[in-house]
């Protein structure tokens, strides 16, 4: 008896990220898993699930542990940008491998790179340059940034000024609002009153919901602007409501209802957990599988060899096409611009966004040049 | 004497423990260990109730990351920078909290850490919600490398064990039996002629330090230093340990640090909500065990075997 | 001029609480080596004078002076420091401290043995024979393992004097020592009382009109804040004011 | 355009006006909490999730029962208060005669526990709940548009403070609370059902965290740790207003509402500070808080 | 027999663990004053808390007015018409002296108006709105009785009310004791002070050691007296 091949599903179940991971991750790893038929190389593949309860060093102790004697050779998702990082230092100092869908945070292919991790379905970057460039199209070119006071706030929004001086716009100012801040309606006034043509909101889970409520109650669309979400996941506009959210741009990396094969992924994760999959689920789905195909072309479960061939086979699935892993960890791939549909539009109670634009992969993301990670060669 | 026959045992099961149980995950237990005891000095022995613990240890956390990733200081030069902020912050909390008493203290306490958080979230060397990592551990005094787990596992044993005795003697020192009085009636020690708000101080800071030295500890062991370690939501979790161990027991906050890091663990892979799980296991010792299972279990063997009239447990006042 | 023999002089204190004048501008002096009692109805602001002279509460105007030093806006803890100190009229103890560790606590005070975090308990040994016999003073040595809190109420009382004493200082404050005992009690203590004056200058407020005219070298009358007779035992029951104001028909 | 320190005034009005709609909830919620304080010396940290359960009530009765905004108002804060009433009389009453320590404890384990129910149950993401057709719309202020439901919510909030400030300091009720706090045993010697009134106490004080939590529901999202991102905030507000002091903690609600709608104009990333700064301040310069009485 | 009113029999009381009353038995009849006297730690105050039911870990039997104290909820008590004086005053910091004094439930009419116990106490005058206990000492004890007397309760328990009082209200409250008494009031009484207990009783209990070891009439007071000073040790 073979000893199995163990992926380890490190994420937030029950806290504060757990309906942007949790549940989802773990069904998307396990149908992954599924689907290449529960063996790979003769051996067994087990699925190991921990939550991390958002506290870093139970992460890095669990995933040490995990790599060291457990046996582990992958672990997906990593939720939860402080935690992200950690591990994917303890997984360059082992025989492991760590694939992040959970967090955003682009550091994971800047300082925070290594040999070892890929930052796969999104990243701050992406999901910036999707939204500035469509409404630059579009003519909005004005900016003005509510913006969680954090790193993944700060991070987002000067990767959206960056582009959007670059296309040519202004920023008409920028307020930083706390993270704890429950109610936003003081700064949506003050941004209403700004001469912006564009409100962005750069930050994330409740007091992203929140904002965007507010929005709506104190009349941004009547007075002419335009609401600009820069992380959203697809949870979030649900759980907003057409009503509230309907007509706000924003970039994704998936959205289930993009073609038959995304329809046909769907269908059968919803019969799981009971909703259609996010950017986060699809991704862990499609880097599971693109590793573990990596380790049946490799021959082994070595983390250099199989990190290679994952570089080294494009992936090409329901999730992305022809998407390349680089050098600095980062799977570049096509990126989704959608507009949310009036409720009028929409014809399902998860039918909430129309495509309005496709960003190429060599656009969509931070390109080499610019890259902070020690590894690229320049 | 039994007592040291028991001691052995204990003895024997910290040096042999690692190779056994997992060793980051022990250094995390000694950590939380001192930390708790730490906190037990002004809980349990000041009758300060402290909500703020969590800015001296994260604080330390930060100072100990900062120092030794980017001043790359040495491991005992950045561990008592550690230690040096943990009680420079406990001193200036103190300061501002000591002139409170009872709840407001415990709101002040916990408003300054919250303080401290929010700066933590927005200062640049922080790294804000993504933290600090990859900090080097180094060698202690450079001769022995502490890269390997293990060693530093008997790095740190040595120094938990040395600052709980340390604990152990000051809470019977003169100055702990005066804190004692302070927490009974401070009025009267006042009109004894002492200045009752300098020994809280006093305590406080050095409670502060320690917390600090755990702080540092454990930014050391797992490389990282987080917004985690500041947030209200471990100086709860810290006095959830002193209390399920037992408020002012010496060795009960040990148990309840062992207890609660343990079911961290065992909730990571139950499958089990979380919180509502650590939510009931709080309200179940505070209603079956105020003493903690320590003190409780103390007091069922004094009552049923011994029969004694002796002092009871300081806690229940 | 202070006189050396005046060991406390307050002149012109005065205390108002929200315009309630609690006392109306008193001078007070206690000679060296005297047992002074303060009486005077109930609410005549005795107790606010011994909160005024240890400084636990602040005079609205006025000016103390201990052993010749102005004390005016000194701390409580200086105050006891400089050797007046006081027990209070509602007992305060230790509660959950054995006898025996109150007194102790008040012993080490007094040594300014307070600070050695690093020290072991052993250093404290060296107080038990003096715990000991604060112990026997007060009546109280059978019950060394007792919790405060489960002591009568007079035992109290005698617990705090044995803490009171244990500071040896030059002069005591005591707010109704005997309040609350059994006759029994009443007269160890007021001959323990007596026995202490003569080492140190004892304030005494009391109620119980036998032993303030059995011990006192001195009296003071305060009636609504205001002095209103000084003199010896015979001198003050003399006074019609006094008689109709506080003693009524008993006499002494 | 006038201004104010380069910010126009009309943005100011409109601030101080989200102030005072912020406020009104403080003080709604810090009321709730100060009468317990007050009455019953606990120390309630399960504040910020009996208003979470009274935003998930409110839900849950639209949801699953189709009853609508206008009872609710009413239903939600009698279920939310059976509720503490049965917590009190069950687990918290056990910790009386103990240091506030315990009970601090005891709740700050049931917020957690509650938290993570609802998480567990609902997802961390939570629930919209729609704002009753009979409140939509706006009112033009000139300044800026008022949602007719905010104001609502204010007028609400402070008739049910004002009330609730009437019952407990104008009637012989409020003294027999304030009496069985302080020494139960003997109250209930002078033939007072201290356990009866103390139950009750703690049911409306909860009741009325409940209320909030109702009155919530429309503007935020329905979530479960919308209670505690809040509670640390009314907690400052009680102690700023005088531990205890039920008209203090109304009027400071207010003010650090107001107060804390400014800073979000003049200085937005220290917002969530300001209320600490003005609870160390308060407390240094007066002890007591804002309006406690020394004690 | 129907004049008798409190009827305690092999009281039993405990604090927590510790065993205080042990075996406790007196009688009080209708319109007597009777004083329970003893030294310090005797059992008086516990006597009293027992039957109030501030203490409430208590066995024998006890009951007034012919119904069982011991299986009365603590607060209905009260309502029975006894009237507790505690000890340590029990005056409430939260609460104001017009408040502290408004407190007691009114159980039955026949209580005392404001205006006379302010003519007893002049002390309480215009101070309404003071708090509790920043009232003197005595004071405050004058407050806990007065508060009890409006009331209407007609069985007063009564733990050391001279203590801390001036003299010349000691006297008065002797004076009210008398007046209260005619009025059919019946009162058990703790007395430190043996002056004050001659005369107002009419019956005295010994106690020691949480027992009633002796009994004497007021008027044999005298003739006793060897052996009372031998039990209260003086
Ligand atoms: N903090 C205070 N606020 C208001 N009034 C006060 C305060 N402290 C004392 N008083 C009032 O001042 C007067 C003097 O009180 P004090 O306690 O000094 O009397 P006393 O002479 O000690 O009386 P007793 O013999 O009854 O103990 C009393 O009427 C009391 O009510
Ligand atoms: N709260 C308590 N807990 C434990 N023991 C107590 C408590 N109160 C009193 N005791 C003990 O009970 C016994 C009887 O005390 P009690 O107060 O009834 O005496 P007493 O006769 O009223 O004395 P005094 O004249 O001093 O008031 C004493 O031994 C005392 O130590
Ligand atoms: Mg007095
Ligand atoms: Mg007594």
């Amino acid at each position: 008896q073979q000893e199995p091949v163990r992926i380890g599903v490190l994420t937030d179940m029950s806290g504060q990220f757990s309906h942007e991971a949790g549940e989802g991750s773990v069904a998307a790893v396990s149908m992954a898993v599924e689907d290449f038929g529960g063996e790979v190389l003769g051996r067994k593949i087990e699925v190991l699930v921990s939550d991390h309860q958002n506290k870093p060093e139970l992460a890095v102790s669990t995933a040490q542990e995990w790599y060291e004697s457990r046996g582990v050779n992958l672990i997906a998702n990593l939720i939860n940008s402080g935690i992200a990082l950690a591990v994917a230092g303890v997984a360059a100092e082992h025989d492991g491998i760590a694939i992040v869908n959970g967090s955003g945070s682009s550091k994971l292919t800047g300082e925070g790179c290594t040999p070892h991790s890929i930052h796969y379905a999104y990243d701050t970057y992406s999901l910036a340059v999707g939204t500035a460039r469509e409404l630059a199209n579009q003519g909005h070119k004005n900016w003005f940034f509510l913006t969680a006071d954090y790193a993944f706030g700060h991070a987002l929004e000067a990767d959206a000024s960056a582009i959007v001086t670059k296309l040519g716009g202004a920023l008409e100012g920028s307020i930083r609002y706390p993270i704890e801040t429950t109610d936003h309606s003081s700064f949506m006034l003050q941004a209403m009153a700004s001469p912006a043509d564009v409100v962005a909101i750069a930050g994330s889970g409740t007091t992203f919901i929140n904002a965007v409520k507010s929005a709506g109650e104190f009349g941004l669309g009547d007075s002419g602007k335009t609401l600009a979400g820069l992380l959203v996941w697809l949870t979030d506009t649900h759980s907003l409501g057409l009503e509230a959210a309907q007509g706000m741009i924003l970039t994704n990396a998936f959205y289930w209802d993009r073609d038959d094969e995304t329809r046909a992924f769907s269908a059968r994760f919803a019969e799981r957990i009971g909703r259609p999959p996010h950017m986060g689920d699809a991704g862990d789905y499609s880097s599971t599988l693109h590793y573990l195909k990596a380790v049946e072309a490799a021959g082994s479960t070595d983390a250099d060899a199989v990190m290679a061939k994952m570089r080294e086979t494009p992936v090409d699935d329901f999730f992305a096409k022809g998407g390349v892993i680089r050098e600095d960890g980062r799977m570049v791939h096509d990126m989704y611009v959608y507009q949310v549909k009036s409720p009028d539009e929409s014809t399902g109670e998860w039918d909430v966004y129309k495509l309005v634009n496709v960003i190429p992969g060599e656009e969509a993301f931070r390109p080499l040049s610019e890259s902070a990670c020690p590894l690229v060669k320049k | 004497m039994q007592s040291y026959g028991l001691l052995a045992v204990v003895a024997a099961v910290a040096v042999l423990a690692p190779l056994v149980i997992y060793p980051l995950f022990l250094v995390k237990v000694l950590c939380f260990m001192l930390f708790a005891a730490a906190l037990n000095l002004v809980v349990g022995f000041a009758g300060l109730l402290s909500l703020g613990h969590a800015a001296f240890f994260g604080g330390a956390a930060y100072a100990f990351a900062q120092a030794a990733k980017v001043w790359g200081w040495p491991f005992e030069v950045s561990i008592l920078f550690g230690v040096v902020v943990g009680a420079a912050l406990g001193f200036a909390f103190g300061l501002v909290a000591i002139r409170r008493q009872g709840i407001y203290f415990t709101m002040i306490t916990l408003a300054l850490a919250q303080m401290v958080y929010f700066l933590a979230v927005q200062a640049p060397f922080t790294g804000g919600e993504d933290g600090i990592q990859n900090v080097p551990r180094g060698s202690l005094l450079g001769l022995i490398d502490l890269r390997d787990t293990i060693t530093l596992y008997y790095v740190v044993l040595v120094i938990v064990v040395v600052c709980l005795l340390q604990i152990r003697r000051m809470v019977h020192s003169p100055f702990g039996h005066i804190l004692g009085a302070i927490r009974e009636n401070e009025t009267r020690v006042t009109s004894l002629g002492l200045n009752t708000s300098r020994y809280k101080l006093l305590a406080f800071t050095l409670s502060a330090a320690l917390s600090g030295l755990a702080g540092a500890l454990k930014a050391s062991a797992f490389q990282l230093a987080t917004l985690s370690d500041v947030s209200w939501h471990i100086s709860g979790e810290v006095v959830l340990m002193v209390l399920i161990g037992g408020i002012g027991t010496l060795s009960g906050p040990l148990f309840g640090a062992i207890f609660v890091v343990m079911i961290g663990h065992f909730l990571a892979t139950s499958g089990l909500p979380v919180s509502l799980v650590v939510g009931l296991v709080f309200m179940a010792c505070v209603m079956l065990f105020r003493r903690g299972f320590y003190g409780e279990t103390v007091e069922y063997l004094r009552t049923r075997l011994l029969s004694g009239p002796q002092a009871t447990p300081k806690a229940d006042k | 001029m202070i006189e050396s023999d005046c060991i406390l002089e307050a002149r012109g204190l005065r205390k108002v609480f929200g315009g309630f004048v609690a006392i109306a501008g008193v001078d007070l002096r206690v000679q060296t080596g005297h047992l002074h009692a303060l009486i005077g109805p109930n609410g005549a602001g005795k107790s606010t004078l011994f909160n005024l002279l240890t400084k636990f509460i602040q005079p609205s105007a006025g000016e103390i002076r201990f052993k010749g030093q102005d004390v005016t806006s000194a701390m409580p803890a200086t105050i006891a420091r400089l050797g007046m100190v006081r027990s209070f009229q509602i007992s305060s103890v230790f509660p959950h401290l054995t006898v025996y560790e109150n007194i102790r606590i008040a012993l080490q005070a007094h040594a300014r043995d307070t600070w050695g975090f690093w020290r072991s308990e052993q250093a404290l040994h060296r107080f038990d024979e003096d715990v000991h016999d604060l112990m026997t003073q007060v009546g109280l040595e059978p019950l060394v393992y007792t919790r405060a809190a489960d002591l009568s109420y007079g035992r109290k009382r005698a617990l705090e004097l044995a803490t009171t004493l244990a500071l040896k200082p030059e002069l005591i404050l005591l707010d109704e020592p005997m309040a609350g005992m059994g006759q029994e009690d009443v007269e160890r203590t007021s001959a323990l009382i007596r026995s202490l004056a003569r080492r140190h200058t004892v304030l005494m407020v009391e109620h119980n009109l036998k032993v303030v005219a059995d011990i006192s070298d001195k009296i003071t009358v305060l009636r609504r804040g205001e002095k209103i007779a000084e003199g010896s035992y015979d001198e003050v029951a003399a006074n019609d004011e006094v008689r109709s104001a506080y003693m009524g028909g008993a006499h002494g | 355009m006038t201004e104010l320190f380069g910010v126009p005034l009309a943005v100011l009005a409109g601030q101080v006006m989200i102030g005072l709609i912020n406020g009104s909830f403080y003080a709604l919620l810090s009321l709730g909490l100060a009468i317990i304080f007050g009455l019953l010396n606990v120390i309630n940290f399960a504040h910020g999730a009996y208003y979470m359960v009274g935003a998930f009530v409110s839900w849950g009765l639209l949801t699953y029962a189709g009853i609508g905004y206008w009872p609710s108002l009413v239903l939600t804060p009698l279920i939310v208060g059976a509720f503490g009433a049965l917590f009190e009389r069950t687990m918290l009453r056990r910790l009386y005669g103990f240091d506030h320590l315990f009970s601090l404890l005891l709740t700050f384990g049931l917020a957690l526990a509650l938290e993570g129910m609802f998480r567990w149950i609902y997802g961390a993401g939570g629930k919209s709940y729609a704002v009753p057709p009979s409140l939509t719309g706006v009112y033009n202020l000139g300044f800026m548009v008022l949602p007719i439901y905010r104001a609502w919510v204010i007028v609400a909030s402070l008739t049910v403070c004002v009330g609730t400030w009437l019952v407990i300091e104008k009637t012989s009720l409020g003294a027999r609370l304030r009496a069985a706090t302080e020494n139960p045993s003997l109250v209930t010697a002078f033939g007072i059902n201290v356990p009866l009134i103390l139950t009750l106490t703690y049911a409306a004080g909860v009741g009325l965290a409940g209320l909030a939590g109702a009155m919530a529901a429309p503007i935020y999202q329905v979530s479960p740790n919308m209670g505690s991102s809040l509670i640390i905030i009314v907690f400052a507000v009680v102690v700023i207003g005088g531990m205890g002091s039920i008209m203090g903690s109304i009027l400071t609600g207010l003010m650090l509402g107001v107060l804390e709608g400014l800073t979000k104009v003049f200085f937005p990333t220290a917002s969530a500070l300001t209320v600490f700064i003005v609870m160390i301040l308060v407390l240094l310069l007066r002890p007591a808080g804002l309006f406690g009485k020394d004690k | 027999m129907a004049d008798m009113r409190l009827d305690v029999r092999e009281l039993e009381g405990w604090y927590g663990e510790s065993h205080v009353l042990h075996g406790a038995s007196l009688q009080v009849k209708r319109g007597e004053i009777v004083t329970l006297l003893g030294r310090n730690g005797a059992g008086k105050t516990s006597t009293m808390r027992a039957l109030a039911g501030v203490m409430r870990k208590r066995r024998g039997s006890a009951t007034f007015d012919g119904r069982d104290l011991l299986a009365t909820p603590p607060h209905r008590v009260a309502h029975l018409g006894l009237g507790f004086v505690p000890e340590e005053r029990g005056i409430f910091a939260s609460l104001t002296v017009r408040e502290n004094l408004m407190l007691p439930p009114v159980i039955r009419p026949g209580g005392w108006t404001v205006e006379a116990i302010e003519d007893l106490f002049p002390n309480l005058k215009g101070r309404d709105t003071t708090f509790g206990t920043r009232l003197s000492g005595g004071e405050q004890q004058m407050l806990a009785i007065a508060r009890i007397l409006r009331t209407g309760c007609d069985f007063i328990l009564l733990d050391e009310p001279t203590e801390g009082l001036a003299p010349v209200i000691v006297e008065q409250i002797g004076k009210a004791l008398i007046r209260l008494k005619e009025k059919g009031f019946t009162v058990l009484l703790v007395e430190q002070n043996l002056n004050f207990a001659r005369g107002a009783a009419d019956r005295h209990y010994v106690m020691e050691q949480g027992r009633i070891v002796d009994e004497f009439e007021n008027d044999s007071m005298s003739a006793n007296m060897d052996k009372l000073n031998r039990y209260l040790g003086i």
